[in-house]
């Protein structure tokens, strides 16, 4: 089966955030989704510590220590941008105003449950930040993610096994392998990668697949 | 290039249909978005549900609104005022509903709405009329009233500057409710003073972040040529 | 009986506010006790409409017409004064920052209930505005009102006849005869103006009196 | 003459007491007010309940309050961070109580509080593990938990520019849970880079009223002096 890299998945997302968009991209993979935006795209990325309008990564030696973003990279504003408060921030996302997040996630589940901020280990406390506030709040929740798990497990199931970050939340995942929409009669195929058919990447989905509508 | 400025207070306001839920800015006579509501009446929808803090004074404002008879339904906190008559005029006649709303719950469900938050309980009207039918409880010994958000279709605001990304900032008290109708709505229209460049304001300083603005409009005179 | 003019009624408040005081002055009678708070008691005034550090009225002809106080006048700002929105204005008056607020009244009731925005009369449009907010949230709320209404019935009563706008919510009472504190105990006289004496008073007075503690 | 200048660090945080509830902003490592707490460290009241979005990293900040043993509670969203150690110690070995809220809930709670508001219902966590024994409601369908308002004895918050008055500015995101705290707590202590005239911030841009401030104290350096 082909499967995408890291950097041709977070392509793939940038296709899909259209002009205008407000985003939130999520910490890790998704962060790279706006390496690939292209520049005719005016789209305003939302941080949750209070960021709107956020720009790249400062010039060496020109970082100001308290202009970070949720992963804790520094980073700067673009002209436009304004800074607020956490609790401005929340209502931002709570709210419902932003268009699109884009999250990481451990499982997915066929009727869209999210699992992305803890696995059944209980030995580390346990750690959400603002996931579930985005979860029940973007407008479109995507996720980011390899289709399987490093040992080959599937992460796309009929009910996940680790705590949910919200239920019902996931629209669409992109992974290495294809482009699955959550919709009221199951996951429907909205692309595979390359050459990979649907019984293919079914054999490593663990919920029932439906072929792309023609 | 995101432009959210709009050719005109008629072209905004077009997109307030009959029977929306549509709230104003302004507290007395400060930061209310006039040339909204003068464009709003002459677009003239039926059935409005209006939620603003006061009801317009003489023929001004929202009270140009009541006597349109445009206007199903007033929510608002202190709807009279010296030299206001149409409220009462047409609240004496029976031709509207009219709900009474504390001003500090008022701006709270508001932003309740905002936030995403589907209700809240404060201690404000608790064992007074305006918390009659409203479900009570106790927290810590003391009593408070529950009380929902206000969504609506459209807010009407007035900002003294902003630019193509819908940020506003306004002048001095002419705050007030417009900050919080602003997330409230689906539809945000502000009625600016002064269009500055993209980047000109003080990323500090931005009181409302473009994400809960649709449109900027110009102040244009309206007032004036209907004079 | 001597009874104060309203001019020193709003003196007689003044005296009470002590410096540093986070003040509301309610619409009308209230709003003139500023006028005399002593110049050495450093007072900051709160208006419902987004403001702190109230100054006095402008010059003619400096007037801002969106600066305004909650009683629709035109007012200035002190330096280091402030403004912001309607959510964190009654933030501070709901959530116990204001270290005093004085309002006008209707009627008292023995145990403190106020009865200040509405009367049993139905035929006009009832207005609150900010009243049933400061009524709870202010740390010490203060009523300023006449002793009796205009026919001579009394203002302070078992029980308020009218609408409430708070429940056990006011601490003391400044009239034209008397200063009265609402205590577990009952309404207990503060002091007496001029020579009236506590009968006197106790006759225009729906509710018991307590004489002054010694 | 209003002057809440306080005169010292040390002097500053004596206020707090055994068993207290601190909250302390920052988010990450921006806006943390790390001179203050050092000097709480210093001062070394036991059994605090501590509320923050993190939990510090390596020695730093919050990381040094668990080290030393001063913490019986830690609330926050995000307690793991590149080079955090303390946190998960104390949790392993079961030496303190650990509380896991979701950042937006964490943040509301907190400007609940200060609003005045007793509780809320938030759509946030409705479904989750974090939602158990929570009481949970539907309005217009969806699922919703009710939230309660959290209090705090003292809030240690940082600033940029504080004046004589208590208002406040801040740098960029180093605003983050800083505001909010200000106003939930019975005594706020804020932290600042640099000590303006009383006047001289502008009052369109003040962002924590002074109202919501006791004291204002200007870094002193206590981080290199202890270094």
């Amino acid at each position: 089966m082909q499967a995408l890299s890291k950097e041709d998945m977070a392509r793939r997302v940038a296709r899909d955030i259209p002009d205008g968009a407000y985003v939130n991209l999520g910490i890790g993979m998704p962060t790279q989704v706006a390496n690939y935006v292209s520049d005719d795209r005016h789209v305003i990325y939302h941080s949750e510590n209070g960021i709107l309008g956020v720009g790249p990564a400062p010039a060496p030696g020109e970082e100001n220590p308290d202009l970070i973003n949720a992963g804790k990279q520094f980073v700067t504003l673009l002209p436009g941008g304004c800074y607020f408060d956490n609790a401005d921030s929340f209502a931002m996302m709570r709210g419902g105003h932003l268009d699109i997040a884009v999250l990481g996630a451990f499982q997915v589940s066929a009727s869209g449950d999210l699992a992305s901020w803890a696995t059944n280990d209980l030995s580390e406390p346990p750690a959400v930040g603002g996931a579930m506030d985005l979860a029940v709040g973007a407008r479109r929740l995507c996720v980011l993610m390899k289709h399987c798990t490093r040992d080959g497990e599937p992460k796309i199931l009929p009910e996940c096994e680790y705590p949910l970050t919200g239920k019902g939340v996931v629209n669409r995942i992109y992974t290495d392998l294809a482009v699955l929409d959550v919709t009221d009669s199951g996951l429907r195929v909205v692309e595979l990668v390359g050459d990979n058919t649907l019984e293919q990447v079914q054999a490593v989905t663990g919920a029932p697949l439906l072929p792309p509508e023609s | 290039m995101i432009n959210k400025i709009g050719s005109s207070m008629a072209e905004a306001v077009s997109v307030v249909k009959d029977g929306d839920v549509v709230m104003i800015g302004g507290f007395g006579s400060s930061g209310i978005p006039l040339e909204l509501i003068e464009a709003l009446r002459r677009h003239a929808p039926k059935d409005l549900t209006i939620i603003s803090n006061n009801a317009g004074v003489a023929e001004e404002g929202i009270a140009s609104l009541l006597r349109d008879g445009l206007v199903r339904k007033m929510m608002c906190s202190f709807p009279r005022s010296k030299g206001s008559v149409w409220l009462q005029k047409r609240y004496k006649e029976g031709s509207i509903e009219f709900e009474l709303v504390p001003q500090g719950t008022l701006g709270e469900r508001i932003r309740a709405a905002g936030a995403g938050l589907a209700a809240f309980y404060t201690p404000t009207a608790y064992g007074t009329l305006l918390a009659e039918g409203k479900e009570t409880r106790e927290f810590n010994g003391r009593g408070y009233v529950l009380e929902t958000a206000l969504h609506a279709d459209v807010a009407l605001i007035r900002g003294e500057k902003g630019d193509a990304w819908g940020n506003l900032t306004y002048n001095t008290a002419g705050r007030n409710f417009n900050p919080s109708m602003a997330t409230a709505a689906r539809t945000t229209i502000a009625e600016v003073k002064q269009i500055v460049e993209v980047g000109d304001l003080d990323p500090e300083a931005v009181v409302t972040p473009g994400i809960f603005v649709d449109t900027v409009v110009l102040q244009e005179g309206l007032l004036d040529a209907s004079a």
